[in-house]
């Protein structure tokens, strides 16, 4: 009976895991402030509350994402590429490419039949193509991002969105606006070039099925919908697909305590 | 003989009414919001109601920014950066060098003792240093725009922030918070990390004094502040310069018609 | 690698006949000039379809200075690779690549990764830079089965040993072509190449030579295409089309605007858009000369008596224009300048394919020499598939403003 | 894990001699230039070095001076002097610093560089030598010899391609005696080449340490030191008594069991050039995860002595030629290829690290086919990582790590290893 737990410090979002029995038993998702190291132990706090635990039942803490340094209460840490690929393993074993876009970058990362990191890319740090590209233009079209992703299911005439930075690709939407498109047009106008750019960082590991899609961008169906499209390709995306990290490292923290891993 | 400029910038749009090319009558500004034509006519409208003259007596309309082909009622369109160097020789006569930091991009140009634009240099494809991010480190320290200036000028150590990216400075910004990094340090190294961005511009056009900033940022002093400590030379600043392109537009315009000797025809819209 | 994203869309559009008649029979110099944008646009290669579908081969040819006579003699066609243009995403390349590159570079990649080089036979890859020295490394496993060579074009121009050298470097390449479908190499048929190419050059000589001396007789839009076409047509096909074009334009009304006489530097290798090309006319400037497609204007008539190769190499040696990819130490200046006095230009546009490194190593050089002489000039980065023409517009507009106000 | 901080274990005295040598090849630029000491500028592919010291030229390296620019942090203010001359973001890093140098005055930190009396270009293997050569001519309008280097498809060259070199350097040795007024001293030359023999054989020896296991050097961040006099003092006895030095301290190392990290953990074949401007911290990336380079490509910039090409003084000016065929960068990307694999299987390296250079594409353009086969074709492990040789800007510390972090765990993994304990930095 090990209770392990994952807490992965992102960008954006602190997200823990609580495992235990190769079963997930908790979990909290939260956004991240000022102080990643309060942020950490909230996210610890919260799953543990939400499960009905106690932090001393937990065998072991291990702290993965940017901010995993922070995670000061844990015992281990591991990168967030490991983590994604391992999680992603996890839910979908037969996982061969991770695709990975959170709140400020994007991996593509590829797998091993075991789960194991075997090569990896990400982008160079610039917004553009990140989920905060997609917060900054929803917020110009007037929505929030967890809006989005159903509203642009059934464009028609996807608009070019010329600018990739984000900045200039905000005004570029908001003058769509102004000028009366379609939402639906604008955001599939959005998703092409985001698709564009993280297929040209995964032919760098390599496209092979199954591809997982992982991080919070992966909530969104429209996106899931383009890169299947641009893909001809089923991809696998899991309801827990923003806490694929925190799965990662509490399975890894399980392993190291001799715990069976899934 | 009153000519209105028509500055339809991506973040405000700003407009003049100058009367013979010599005094400026009036001034006005609203938020562009992706509207340019709409914005522009509200400014016009304003200005005409403000100093109390007919429609008609504008005789001549110059457009220029980012929107200057979209608007219909224009008798000619010149580029921001040609503007934006008129206008500033128009406020300091004797400006050999200017610096324009709107919402998205920052410039610098050389010019002539006319204004006329001998060089300049530009960020093409990356907002990293331009006014869109002073704007969202307003929103997330939650400073409204206006404030920022004394805070940061009280500042005794600035932070500089070292990210390119106008959006993900965010993420270091609140790295400095949680740091307890004091707020005015953290928004004058705002300040200072934009001058740093734009004096690589100045550089490459070459700096001669008089040096005059212009747009949106001239609005701050803090921005002023830092543009002189960085580049190490005096700032001509003045909250007209806001509006310095709509005034080069205005003078442009004064002296086509002079050119012309009878007022033309407006254009309409004929391309984006 | 391996799996074949893209390649299910080349469908192919256009289909020009294998006689190539279309061009010689285009109704109207419009016609002709609209022929021209459907091939150059059209990514699946149909004049190269309608050559290789009677079992010729066809070679593809990196710019800038391929021996593209030395081809013809062999009864291949060489056309010339310019990337993709705007129709092609780039996904595979830039993995391959590297990010900092430019367009040319990736694209032509793109292209050969995802099947859209299978009608060529054989590449050629001049040593004009690094990149494209590079690239000819890697073709090899995107075209499995073609044969590619790399070609090394000396920089010293002043040694007697060069012209010996260069000899024996055609050699090399005859060796690699006449197993890819070439037809073994006689000096007599290359000496008839090099006529028939000496007549296409003076050809387009005395095109570029009325658009600078009428700019308002035709576009440089129109100039370009029906110069482009000449590195994708067969040369004979291409001569005739040049020469009913002479005929056309002479009775064609020059329309004069009020525009600034520039000249164009900088885009000898990779190629501005259609797009582009358009805009600078547009914001009121006329291109009295330029740098596009250095590969069909390289040399002086070439001598066609004595040893063809010899020639042929010499002409490389003596006669090549100074352009980024051409050691000329000392004279880039003063070559500039001469230009300008030449055109006879009112400032200098400096239009260079972004990462384009030999290109913007002389941007300095050249600027130095204007600025001393007080011509203006401008300096613009293009890439291939860039859409947003607006950064571009504003500042050609300034500098137009900046000549046309005072 | 390794302490990251503590200074890597050096090899002292010959580090101290190196030191010392740079200095004094420094100092004696002090007073060079001018028709008494003239001064030549050469590029360190494919080098004259011999040849132009034989008519009594101080040889100046800019890529050298750049690389120390760059390590002593002070590259920058050259960069953005030229960048404001209109050199673009994109140029090569050295370029900017040299050009941006020069027009400043020449002053550095380790002295002032003399401008040049004569430019010899060697395009072995760069593109941009040829560009950097032609601003140096327009600025100093002092003569330029072109020496035109065909690309290496070939191994071994063919015999026109070495003809042709042949040619060009009488051609070059009938300018030299015109611009210095002194005849060729073939018997001068062919000493000269003796010694750079002799210290090619102690670099040889030197690289071939890295087959030990665990090895006792560091063959891409310490190796780095000790290149400079193989390229800039060959030709001199101080060069071959300098390599004597280096390994007889590399024999020591072995017997008193001293290794570049404590514990030999993972052995790296490294291709690229190395940040110079984030030298260290890159280092100590490594070092942390306890990895050793055992064979790099860099260091074979001047030369591929290692693979078989040793001076001659028996044929002087072919063996000159042949060894300015042999840059590392003049080799095409198949020769290059079998490099590193050779390299891999023969120092017994765990994988590779590609360090990608934004600003010179001579070395870079392709680098991601090479992961890509070296990974996907032969499953070796390779990581890729981008920053600038000469730009601190392009250094984005905490993504590099992050990137480093996850490879060595992955390959820890594969070892059967857990994850790391939390360090707090
Ligand atoms: N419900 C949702 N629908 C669509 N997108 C979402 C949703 N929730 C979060 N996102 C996107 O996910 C991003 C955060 O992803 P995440 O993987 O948590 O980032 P990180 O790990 O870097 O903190 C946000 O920027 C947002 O764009
Ligand atoms: N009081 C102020 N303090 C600091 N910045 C300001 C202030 N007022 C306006 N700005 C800046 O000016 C920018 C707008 O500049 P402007 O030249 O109007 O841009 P554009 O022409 O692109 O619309 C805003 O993005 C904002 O950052
Ligand atoms: S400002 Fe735009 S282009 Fe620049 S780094 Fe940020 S998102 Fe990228
Ligand atoms: S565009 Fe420039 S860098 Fe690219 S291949 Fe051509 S010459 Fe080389
Ligand atoms: S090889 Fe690379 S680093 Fe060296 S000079 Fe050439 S471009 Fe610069």
């Amino acid at each position: 009976m090990t209770l392990v737990a994952g807490v992965d410090i992102g960008s954006t979002t602190a997200k823990c895991i609580l495992i235990e029995n190769g079963e997930i038993v908790g979990k909290s998702l939260a956004p991240v402030g000022v102080e990643l190291v309060k942020d950490a132990e909230r996210a610890l706090s919260q799953a543990l509350t939400e499960s009905g635990r106690e932090r001393r039942e937990v065998t072991v803490v291990t702290g993965t994402g940017y901010g995993r340094f922070k995670v000061a209460f844990g015992q281990f840490t591991v990168t967030e590429i490991g983590c994604h690929a391992k999680g992603a393993h996890f839910l979908f074993p037969g996982t061969r490419v991770v695709l990975d876009i959170g709140g400020q970058d994007t991996k593509a990362i590829k797998v091993d039949p075991r789960g194991e990191v075997v090569d990896f890319a990400m982008n160079d740090k610039c917004a553009a193509g990140t989920g905060r590209f997609l917060d900054v233009c929803a917020g110009a079209l007037g929505y929030d991002v967890s809006e989005i992703g159903a509203l642009s299911l059934g464009a028609r005439h996807p608009v070019k969105v010329t600018n990739t930075c984000t900045v200039f690709a905000e005004s570029e939407v908001t003058s769509y606006v102004a000028r009366g498109k379609d939402p639906k047009d604008i955001l599939a106008g959005l998703y092409g070039g985001i698709v564009s750019r993280s297929l040209s960082l995964m032919q760098r590991v390599g496209v092979e099925p199954e591809v997982t899609f992982t991080g919070g961008v992966s909530k969104n169906e429209g996106m899931v919908r383009t890169l299947e499209h641009r893909l001809v390709l089923k991809i696998n995306v899991s309801p827990l697909s923003q806490y694929v990290g925190a799965i990662g490292a509490a399975l890894y923290g399980l392993e190291r305590v001799g715990g069976i891993p899934a | 003989m009153i000519t209105c400029g028509l500055d339809l910038g991506a973040g405000t749009t700003k407009g003049v009414l100058l009367e013979d090319g010599q005094r400026l009558l009036a001034t006005g500004l609203a938020p562009t919001r992706g509207n340019p034509v709409e914005a522009g006519r509200r400014v016009l409208e304003r200005m005409v109601e403000e100093v109390n003259v007919l429609p008609d007596e504008v005789e001549y309309l110059c457009t220029t920014g980012g929107a200057r082909y979209a608007y219909p009622d224009r008798h000619l369109q010149v580029s921001d950066i040609t503007a934006s160097g008129r206008g500033a020789v128009f406020l300091f006569p004797g400006t050999r060098h200017v610096v324009d930091i709107g919402s998205q991009s920052s410039r610098a140009m050389s010019v002539s003792e006319t204004g006329r634009v001998v060089r300049f240099k530009m960020n093409e494809k990356c907002a990293a240093g331009a006014g869109r991010f002073v704007d969202r480190c307003a929103k997330y320290l939650q400073v409204p725009l206006d404030e920022m200036a004394p805070k940061a000028l009280a500042a005794a150590h600035p932070k500089m922030i070292s990210s390119v990216c106008a959006v993900l400075a965010e993420t270091e910004i609140i790295n400095n918070v949680a740091d307890e990094v004091p707020l005015g340090d953290i928004l004058m190294g705002v300040f200072l990390s934009l001058a740093q961005r734009a004096y690589i511009l100045m550089r490459n056009v070459g700096i001669q004094p008089e040096v005059t900033l212009v747009g949106g940022l001239v609005r701050s002093e803090a921005m002023v502040r830092a543009l002189g400590q960085t580049a190490k030379v005096a700032v001509n600043a003045d909250s007209r310069a806001h509006h310095a392109a709509a005034i080069g537009a205005a003078l442009l315009g004064h002296s086509r018609l002079q050119k012309l000797g009878h007022r033309p025809v407006a254009l309409s819209a004929v391309e984006v | 690698m391996g799996e074949e994203l893209g390649a299910t869309d080349i469908v192919p559009s256009l289909e020009v006949s294998d006689t190539f008649e279309e061009f010689s029979r285009a109704p109207s110099l419009e016609a002709l000039i609209q022929l021209a944008r459907d091939v150059v646009s059209d990514p699946t290669w149909p004049t190269v379809r309608a050559w290789t579908r009677s079992g010729r081969s066809a070679v593809g040819c990196f710019p800038v200075y391929t021996p593209q006579e030395l081809m013809h003699s062999m009864g291949l066609l060489p056309v010339s690779l310019h990337g993709g243009g705007e129709s092609i995403e780039i996904s595979h390349a830039d993995a391959a690549l590297g990010s900092f590159l430019c367009s040319i570079s990736k694209s032509t990649l793109e292209l050969a990764l995802t099947s859209r080089l299978a009608p060529f036979r054989a590449f050629v890859f001049p040593y004009i830079c690094d990149v494209s020295r590079n690239l000819e490394g890697i073709f090899p496993r995107a075209v499995p089965g073609a044969t590619t060579h790399m070609l090394h074009l000396p920089q010293n121009f002043h040694s007697a040993a060069t012209v010996p050298f260069l000899v024996a470097e055609y050699r090399r390449l005859i060796s690699k072509l006449e197993k890819a479908g070439g037809e073994p190499y006689r000096p007599e048929r290359l000496a008839a190449s090099i006529e028939l190419f000496n007549r296409q050059r003076a050809e387009i000589a005395r095109l570029t030579e009325m658009k600078r001396l009428d700019p308002g007789k035709l576009t440089l839009t129109e100039s370009y295409l029906i110069r482009r076409l000449g590195g994708l047509l067969p040369r004979e096909v291409h001569l005739q089309v040049l020469e009913r074009v002479r005929g056309q334009l002479e009775e064609r009304p020059s329309r004069p605007k009020d525009a600034i006489r520039v000249i164009l530097v900088g885009p000898f290798c990779e190629q501005p858009t259609l797009d582009l090309l358009d805009l600078l006319e547009q914001v009121g400037c006329y291109v009295v000369d330029d740098e596009l497609l250095q590969m069909y204007r390289w040399y002086d008539p070439i001598d066609p008596n004595g040893d063809p190769l010899e020639n042929l190499a010499t002409a490389y040696v003596r006669s090549t224009m100074d352009i980024g990819v051409r050691a000329t130490p000392t004279t880039k200046g003063e070559a500039i300048l001469r230009r300008v006095e030449a055109a006879p230009a009112q400032g200098v546009l400096f239009l260079t394919a972004k990462f384009c490194e030999p290109a913007l190593e002389d941007v300095v050089l050249y600027r130095n020499a204007l600025d001393r002489k007080k011509i203006p000039y401008l300096h613009l980065e293009f890439e291939e598939r860039s859409a947003a023409y607006e950064q571009s517009r504003l500042q050609l507009e300034t500098f137009v403003e900046s000549i046309l106000f005072d | 894990m390794v302490d990251a901080t503590a200074e890597p274990q050096f090899l002292t005295t010959a580090r101290d001699r190196q030191r010392a040598m740079v200095e004094e090849y420094y100092a004696g630029l002090a007073d060079a230039g001018g028709p008494k000491k003239p001064v030549a500028y050469m590029l360190v592919g494919g080098n004259l070095t011999e040849l132009v010291r034989s008519f009594g030229y101080e040889v100046v390296f800019p890529e050298i001076v750049a690389l120390n620019c760059a390590i002593k942090h002070v590259s920058l203010p050259n960069i953005l002097h030229a960048e404001s001359q209109g050199y673009g973001l994109d140029v090569c890093g050295y370029v900017k610093n040299d050009l941006g140098l020069q027009e400043l005055g020449g002053q550095t930190p380790f002295g002032r560089i003399p401008p040049p009396d004569l430019l010899v270009c060697s395009f072995s293997g760069c593109y941009v030598y040829v560009k950097w050569w032609e601003a140096l001519a327009e600025k100093y309008g002092c003569p330029l010899f072109m020496l035109d280097v065909p690309y290496m498809r070939d191994d071994p060259p063919l015999p026109e391609d070495v003809q042709y070199i042949v040619a060009q350097l009488n051609e070059f040795i009938a300018l030299l005696e015109k611009t210095t007024g002194r005849t060729f001293d073939l018997a001068e030359l062919k000493r000269m080449l003796a010694h750079s023999r002799k210290a090619e054989e102690g670099w040889v020896n030197y690289l071939a340490s890295g087959r030990r296991r665990p090895s006792p050097i560091e063959a891409y961040f310490e190796a780095v030191f000790y290149m400079f006099p193989i390229n800039v003092l060959r030709g001199t006895p101080a060069a071959a008594e300098f390599y004597a030095t280096v390994n007889s301290e590399v024999d020591e190392r072995v017997r008193t069991g001293t290794f570049p990290v404590p514990e030999e953990k993972f052995r790296l074949v490294v291709e690229g050039v190395p940040p110079y401007p984030s030298y260290r911290t890159f280092w100590d990336f490594f070092r942390k995860w306890g990895a050793v380079s055992v064979a790099a490509t860099y260091p074979k910039v001047g030369g591929l002595f290692d693979r078989g090409f040793l001076h001659d003084p028996a044929r002087p000016l072919e063996s000159i030629a042949e060894y300015s065929l042999g840059a590392y960068v003049n080799q095409s990307w198949p020769l290059r290829r079998k490099l590193i694999e050779e390299y891999v299987r023969d120092f017994g390296a765990d994988a590779v690290l590609i360090h990608g250079i934004k600003s010179c594409r001579s070395f870079t353009a392709g680098q991601g086919d090479l992961r890509d086969r070296l990974i996907h074709d032969l499953g070796i492990p390779t990581l890729y990582i981008e920053s600038d040789h000469e730009d601190p800007r392009y250094f984005a510390p905490a993504q590099i790590k992050n990137r480093m972090d996850a490879f060595f765990e992955s390959l820890d993994r594969r070892r059967g290893s857990t994850p790391l304990p939390l360090v707090t930095t």
